[in-house]
């Protein structure tokens, strides 16, 4: 079973060189010819004058954690999906529960405006 | 594992769904209530704790139960500690309201986190299985690591919150360490299929003690034993007092409960080897959190090493490594927690807008402010030193009787030595409180609800050392004795 | 062919390199949230390599609850993180010292 | 090791094609706009008497000769190896796609969860490049794109569920055989809602437009790849392209009955080559799904990011929850056709 | 008609419910004009009430008597279980009858929470005959331990200067003493399964668990005695103390350490405390002799009371553990042994009882003295009989039976000790006889310091500043006359106090026989336990 895997491991290989080998490419066959101006990092004509990484707003946190959590119930959705057809209405309700306390979080989240964007 | 699914057996479950069915409801009608009503919210929650320990009552089971294909444990002993736990969140939450209000903390979210712990800590208490002790143990833990961060503008709660979560998932890591090695030797979760396992000698031995240590390193770090002890004062110190009450009362009862469940019901026959482990985490303890209460001036910082000793106490009923020892465990707890959260109740009591009780100063001349908060604290703080005939002293007594039982008479001579220690700090709070003038005289006046419950919660600790045997009678049945 | 003892070697060389991390790292809380989450996963390369060699399946699906419970930590922990940072301007561990005693 | 040498030449198969296709999407895509908006499109670059043609093959030279620059205060490391982390995934995921009926590299069962791994590490690149970069503009672009990609992919996720929970398999061959049946039995009727969510979910996740304010030229330049120049910017590109074409087929793997014929089922049609299952169907359906992407970038303006973040969170999570439980009805009713 | 009372039970709640009775009726009240009234009905009542006691008490017999046995924690085998013998009976009367005056004695100085005051009192009170009455060791424990909060509340709110200090030394000592005893017994409860103190009198132990036993329960009581070189406390606790306090301490719980080595460490290791009767009657001895001698050097009255307390009770355990050599000598016949080892004893109870008496009564004077110059210091005085003639005599008749004059109680029992160390060693005696001197001395130099003498008659409150005696001498004769020349004699609540007082003193000087009848066939049967070996 794990064989069946091992095109997989080949072909994850090949997309890397892939990726690595236009950039190779790139450098033997283009310019070489760096200069303070040309490096320094784009900045609308002005000179950069802060570290650009920089304080973000707070709410690709707040994204990020919603995602968390989110991405794990679907992956709890999964599986149940799967077999959804031999759990009957055993299965159907107990999911439906795990729904249900996933919307009330929905809502919450909705309500207490995490969901906004302005 | 087969799964078999029978739905009468959802009732032996009732106070968990309804706490969670009402917790969500809580959820939802906090965020549609207008901020006039939020009383509203306060009231359910309530309502929603009295309503899970009616259940709890009529869920009593004659005997032991596991249902849920072995997942889930319904004894006396759950049926119990679930009372309490539901008892002493219901009075937490009374003396928490108006410290909240004035923080402007008296928000939804405090009560569903609260009501969310909750239902970890009875699924804590009820399980029969790694699996539920676990998801439990993270119920709770994570509702607790909210409920310290939500004073979002503390530089101390939020500190606190980080050293919370960052050791309290340690601890996870290695509970759950340990137990994937008890998985591993005995291809089970359920506890009692551990337990044959161990019994029958078909599991490896050296694995499965190496898996022990972790589980009781995993335990000590949730209970705070020294020297896993470091989340506590910090903990205790940085959050909001509401929070360290709501922490230091109904958790240990549930840590209490995993303790019994994982070590006793599912690994009784190591015994031998982690009664070793036990005996030093309750020493040090003991040792530390005695010696280390008195060099401080911030009170619940003192509560919290007050705390860790304490825990040392408990974990003297379980090293005596029997029925009545666990039934002195378990009594300690109770005892323990009721003394806590009047403690802290009473530090409630004293803070007012703008103005947190921390500091020992703060309690100076309490008995001119209010003679008679003074002397319930003074019937807290004389019991959490073990002064006859309140409850706390029969608390120690009780571990102290079965550790002597069990032979460990150094360890007893240790623990009353450190126990006087002990009173030293808190006869300090008397001092305070009974000696000297007040540095501030505005006269203290509680809402009736939390008059009436404090007052309770103090006189509950008097009368009952009058007749211990009342709340031993549960203890010990509980554990069968 | 692999064998048990080299899942649970490679287990137990994460979980002390997660606990070493918590322990030796003293510039960044971000670092630590994520050696608890290599602890995390420590645990579960053990389940996976026992459930798999004892052929019960439980031990996936305890997997799958540590995972999801690992998920609401980090959430948790980042949350409690940008509070943190919010407050102090700082996530360095040696920061985390306003308390003493 | 002549099984290795058998499958690299399998892959080279797969790999060559698929930038083939890449390479002409880019020409395609000018094209289509360029009559859209009634104009011609690129017609110079002549190719076997073709206007245009060797457009593409023009572009890659001409970027293979330009200069790479890396940013002062970049990390060097991570900054090279973004672009890389883009495309890989891009491709490996064509792995476990089957292009007809047994004619696919490897059919695992998990193959759509391989995918789903695969597409989702998609926005490491993006992240990585916008973080190494060392520009406001790229970091912000990372930004931005991270957190749609992120909000996107719940609901494409959710998106999936439905499509297991009527196939019940995560093989995508064995999801293409359960649609068998008539163009009705194919799972974008049962499963309509979701169907258009994915696809939208599929134009954000690949940060096209008119969700594209992750590149958003006319605010942020480029946004994460603006430092990026000659064939790492080129890298980039393909990995776009890529993308586009991967989420294409997986649509019409998943909705559209992947290499089945639409006339299947049709008696007038039977015995007809139009009857047929094979390559050429799957083909055609990426091709519509293409197509979709370029009119959608020649038609709509670009969303602002507010109105991205709600139509993801507000609009498509709620949809995809609700029609997951009318799906989980009918799966457990058996409701035929498709269920039962 | 009280035979079917449950006379203990009455005594030992009656004044704890009145103490909370007290509370809740002088609550707003400072100077506790309902809560005094209260307090003294209720310890009169509770006086009256302990009377039956001595009456209806059959000396006849070593058996518990007025027995009280209800389950208490049957979990343990902990029964609430009271009962007398002829060794707890005196005691409890001592203590109702101290009680009273205790009260009487905190009327008009006691103004800042009187209730508290008089509630403290009261629990203390219903606890202190706890502790005598109980039958069950944690019942005795719980009462044992329970007396420290109301002292410790006492000493703290209306002490001295120091109380903090000193109420927390007292607290901290005694507590600490206390928990061994707590562990002795819970060791003795896994031997025996029981807590009834009678049984442990049966229980055999091997020699090695007895010697830990009795350190453990030396802890305990030499502490409360307090024995020489744990005594630290006292003179701290006495001096702190307001009044009342003083005369419960020097009165009542100095007792209870001598009782508690009557009741427990004799009967219950024999064998270790005959091994160990050199170590205890050394240390008896120490008390009797050097702390005479310290005594002798104080400049505060409290403290050389508190002094010659301790000196007193070295007298007591000086008999109680003086029984193995009288019985192990073998120069007199066995029966003139066995009676003067309960000579011992018998005298050393009366030694207790009368020390009870006296001492109370020493400190009540000083608090007369207090009371007016608020000052205990002894040069401070001088030539009170000048003005306080009525107060001068009872000062010096309490000074004397202190220093053991015949006719006063307190000749009565240290004349049975002597006595009875003539026939264990003569140099036992020898030392023991000291005390007649050295009590005589310290007690006697003060009262003539005190007493007679010049009168002092300065402003002390403005010589405060002056720390060179020389020129407060120099300032004070420039005074309008205050001081010791402005007292006023005793006022009639007062002069009853010291009036029964003397009375009891002298009565039983005179008349000790009632108490000795009392005693007589308990501390027989005492001594039948303590000559029994109970090695395994």
């Amino acid at each position: 079973m794990l064989e069946a895997y091992f095109p997989i491991l080949l072909f994850i290989i090949i997309g890397l060189v892939v990726g690595i080998a236009p950039i190779g490419i790139g450098f033997l066959m283009g310019a070489h010819k760096p200069d303070q101006e040309k490096n320094s990092p784009y900045e609308c004509g002005f000179e950069a004058f802060e570290d650009a990484r920089m304080k973000f707003d707070v709410r690709y946190y707040l994204v990020a954690i919603l995602f968390i959590i989110f991405d794990l119930e679907i992956a709890f959705l999964f599986p149940w999906a799967i077999v959804s057809d031999q759990l009957g209405w055993f299965g159907f309700t107990a999911m439906m529960i795990f729904l249900g306390i996933l919307v009330v979080g929905f809502i919450y989240e909705w309500k207490k405006g995490a969901l906004e964007w302005e | 594992m087969s799964f078999e699914f029978v739905a009468a057996e959802l009732g032996y479950l009732m106070p968990e769904i309804l706490l969670l069915t009402l917790a969500c409801v809580v959820l939802l009608v906090d965020v549609y209530l207008p901020e006039q009503l939020r009383n509203l919210t306060y009231q359910l929650t309530q309502g929603t704790l009295i309503g899970a320990a009616l259940m709890v009552i009529a869920t009593y089971p004659d005997s032991r139960m596991v249902v849920m294909s072995g997942l889930y444990v319904n004894d006396a002993m759950a049926a119990i500690l679930k009372l309490f736990i539901l008892t002493i969140v219901f009075f937490a939450f009374i003396y928490s309201r108006d410290y909240l209000r004035d923080r402007g903390l008296l928000r939804g979210e405090f009560f569903v986190l609260g009501l969310f712990a909750t239902l970890g800590m009875l699924v804590m208490v009820s399980a029969h299985s790694l699996l539920l002790v676990y998801l439990g143990l993270e119920l709770l833990s994570l509702s607790l690591y909210g409920m310290v961060a939500m004073q979002r503008d503390s530089h101390q709660a939020t500190e606190a919150a980080m050293k919370y979560f960052v050791l309290g998932a340690i601890a996870s890591g290695m509970l759950l360490y340990g137990m994937s090695m008890l998985y591993g030797v005995t291809s089970s979760l359920d506890l009692n299929v551990i337990a044959q396992a161990i019994n029958a000698n078909t599991a490896n031995k050296t694995m499965l003690v190496y898996g022990l240590v972790f589980i009781v390193i995993g335990l000590a770090f949730k209970l705070g034993a020294v020297p896993f002890h470091m989340w506590v004062p910090d903990v205790y110190q940085g959050a909001p007092t509401a929070v360290t009450l709501f922490i230091s009362s109904a958790p240990k009862i549930a840590a209490f409960a995993i303790l019994i469940r994982l070590l006793v019901e599912g690994l009784g026959s190591l015994q031998s080897h982690w009664q070793g482990m036990l005996v030093l985490l309750s020493f040090l303890s003991m040792g530390l959190g005695n010696i280390v209460a008195i060099a401080q001036s911030n009170i619940k910082r003192m509560l919290a090493y007050s705390t860790i000793s304490h825990v040392g106490f408990l974990m003297l009923g379980v090293i005596a490594g029997s029925a009545k020892g666990y039934g002195a465990a378990m009594f300690y707890t109770i005892v323990y927690t009721l003394m806590s959260l009047g403690s802290f109740g009473i530090l409630l009591l004293l803070s007012r807008v703008g103005f947190d009780a921390e500091r020992l100063e703060d309690l100076k001349g309490l008995n001119e402010r209010n003679g008679w908060f003074a002397f319930i604290m003074l019937i807290l703080m004389l019991s959490m030193a073990g002064i006859p005939p309140l409850l706390g002293f029969w608390a120690k007594w009780v571990v102290l009787a079965e550790v002597i039982q069990a032979g460990y008479i150094w360890l007893a001579i240790f623990a009353v030595i450190f126990s006087v220690i002990g009173a030293f700090y808190y006869l300090r709070i008397i001092k305070l409180m009974y000696f000297d003038k007040p540095e501030d005289t505005t006269s203290i006046t509680p809402q009736t609800d939390m008059q009436v419950a404090l007052s309770t919660n103090g006189l509950f600790i008097l009368l009952l050392g009058l007749v211990p045997q009342v709340l031993l009678n549960f203890c010990f049945s509980a554990m069968g004795v | 062919m692999l064998v048990l003892s080299d899942f649970l070697i490679l287990g137990a060389v994460l979980f002390c390199l997660s606990v070493a991390g918590i322990f030796l790292n003293r510039k960044n809380v971000i670092i630590l949230l994520m050696c608890i989450e290599l602890m995390l996963l420590a645990v579960n390369m053990n389940f996976i390599a026992f459930s798999y060699f004892n052929a019960d399946i439980t031990g996936q699906i305890f997997v799958f609850f540590i995972l999801t419970v690992a998920a609401a930590e980090s959430a948790i922990g980042l949350a409690i993180l940008v509070v943190l940072f919010r407050n102090k301007n700082t996530i360095n561990v040696e920061d985390l010292d306003s308390m003493k005693g | 090791m002549l099984e290795t040498l058998y499958y690299i030449i399998k892959i080279v198969a797969i790999v060559l094609p698929l930038m083939g296709c890449v390479a002409y999407l880019t020409l395609a895509e000018r094209k289509v706009i360029g009559y859209i908006q009634i104009r011609i499109g690129p017609n110079r670059v002549n190719l076997l008497g073709l206007r245009g043609v060797g457009q593409p093959l023009a572009d890659a030279i001409k970027l293979m000769f330009k200069e790479i620059i890396i940013p002062s205060n970049a990390n060097r490391f991570l900054f090279l190896s973004a672009p890389v982390l883009s495309i890989a995934p891009a491709l490996a995921a064509w792995a476990v796609i089957p292009f007809a009926e047994g004619l696919v590299l490897t059919d695992i069962n998990a193959g759509l969860l391989y995918i789903l791994a695969m597409t989702s590490l998609g926005v490491y690149g993006v992240i990585i490049a916008g973080w190494a970069s060392n520009s406001k503009y790229a970091f912000l672009g990372a930004m931005r794109s991270a957190a749609q990609i992120v909000a996107y992919e719940i609901a494409m996720g959710f998106a999936l569920v439905g499509v297991l929970m009527a196939a019940h398999s995560l093989n995508l061959s064995q999801i293409v055989l359960k649609q068998s049946g008539s163009i009705l039995h194919w799972y974008w009727l049962p499963l309509f809602p979701l169907f258009i969510i994915y696809f939208i979910s599929a134009v954000a996740e690949t940060n096209r437009a008119p969700f594209d304010v992750a590149e958003g030229e006319s605010e942020i330049v480029a946004g994460f790849h603006v430092e990026y120049s000659g064939m790492l910017f080129a890298v980039f590109f393909l990995a776009e392209y890529a993308n586009m074409i991967l989420v294409s087929a997986l649509a019409a793997l998943m909705f559209l009955g992947g290499w089945l014929s639409p006339f299947q089922g049709i008696s007038a049609f039977d015995g007809t080559f139009l009857a047929q299952h094979g390559f050429i169907w799957f083909a055609l359906k990426v091709s519509l799904f293409l197509f979709l992407f370029l009119w959608f970038r020649a038609t709509f303006p670009r969303y602002r990011y507010d109105q991205i973040m709600r139509l993801g969170w507000k609009v498509f999570i709620p949809i995809t929850i609700v029609w997951i439980v009318v799906i989980g009805v009918a799966v457990v009713a058996k409701l035929p056709p498709w269920f039962a | 008609m009280f035979a079917d009372l449950p006379l203990l039970s009455l005594l030992i709640w009656l004044p704890i419910l009145g103490g909370f009775w007290v509370l809740a009726v002088g609550r707003q009240d400072n100077s506790g004009t309902t809560a005094k009234p209260v307090a003294l009905a209720i310890s009169i009542v509770t006086f009256v009430l302990s009377l039956p006691l001595f009456f209806g008490f059959d000396s006849t017999t070593p058996a518990m008597q007025f027995s009280e046995r209800l389950a208490w924690i049957p979990s343990f085998n902990i029964y609430y279980h009271l009962g007398v013998d002829g060794i707890s009976m005196p005691l409890i009367i001592l203590t109702t009858f101290t009680t009273v005056l205790v009260v009487l004695a905190g009327w008009e100085v006691i103004q800042y929470k009187s209730a508290q005051y008089m509630a403290s009192f009261l629990i203390m009170e219903g606890v202190m005959i706890g502790v005598f009455a109980s039958l069950d060791a944690i019942l005795f424990y719980v009462m044992f331990e329970a007396m420290l909060v109301p002292m410790f509340i006492i000493i703290g709110i209306w002490g001295g200067v120091n109380r903090i200090y000193a109420t927390i030394k007292f607290f901290l000592y005694t507590f600490l003493g206390s928990v061994f005893m707590l562990v002795a017994l819970l060791y003795l409860y896994s031997q025996s399964d029981s807590f009834y103190i009678l049984d442990y009198h049966q229980l055999k132990i091997s020699f090695q668990a007895q010697v830990l036993i009795f350190f453990a329960f030396f802890m305990a009581f030499a502490v409360k005695v307090p024995m020489w070189p744990v005594h630290t406390w006292l003179p701290d606790a006495h001096v702190e103390a307001p009044t009342g306090g003083s005369v419960i301490l020097a009165a009542i719980m100095l007792k209870l350490g001598a009782y508690g080595f009557l009741r427990f460490t004799l009967p219950i290791v024999p064998d270790a405390s005959k091994d160990l009767d050199w170590f205890m009657i050394f240390l008896s001895l120490v008390a009797v002799v050097y702390i005479g001698f310290v005594a002798l050097v104080q400049k505060d009255m409290k403290k050389l009371i508190a002094y010659s307390s301790i000196s007193h009770m070295g007298f007591v355990t000086l008999g109680f553990f003086m029984v193995f050599r009288i019985l192990a000598n073998t120069q007199i016949p066995p029966e003139a042994a066995t009676a003067g080892a309960a000579m011992g004893i018998q005298g050393a109870m009366v030694q207790m009882i009368s020390h009870g008496f006296i001492s109370g009564a020493m400190f009540l004077c000083v608090g007369v003295l207090y009371d007016r110059l608020h000052s205990r210091m002894i040069h401070d005085y001088g030539g009170v009989a000048n003005t306080m003639p009525l107060f001068a005599m009872f000062s010096v008749f309490f000074a004397m039976s202190n220093a053991g004059l015949p006719g006063t109680s307190g000749f009565v029992g240290e004349f049975l000790v002597i006595l009875s160390a003539f026939k264990a060693n003569f140099w036992i005696a020898f030392l023991a006889a000291t005390t007649l001197i050295l009590g005589a001395a310290y007690t006697l130099w003060m009262v003539k310091r005190v007493i007679f003498g010049k009168v002092h008659n300065y402003n002390l409150d403005h010589l405060e500043q002056f720390s060179n005696r020389r020129r407060r001498r120099a300032e004070s004769e420039q005074l309008a006359p205050t001081g010791v020349a402005t007292l006023h004699d005793l006022n009639a609540r007062e002069t009853t106090i010291l009036a029964i007082l003397a009375v009891t003193v002298l009565f039983f000087g005179i008349y000790p026989a009632p108490l000795l009848d009392v005693m007589q066939v308990s501390v027989q049967h005492l001594l039948e336990h303590i000559s029994q070996s109970k090695l395994m």
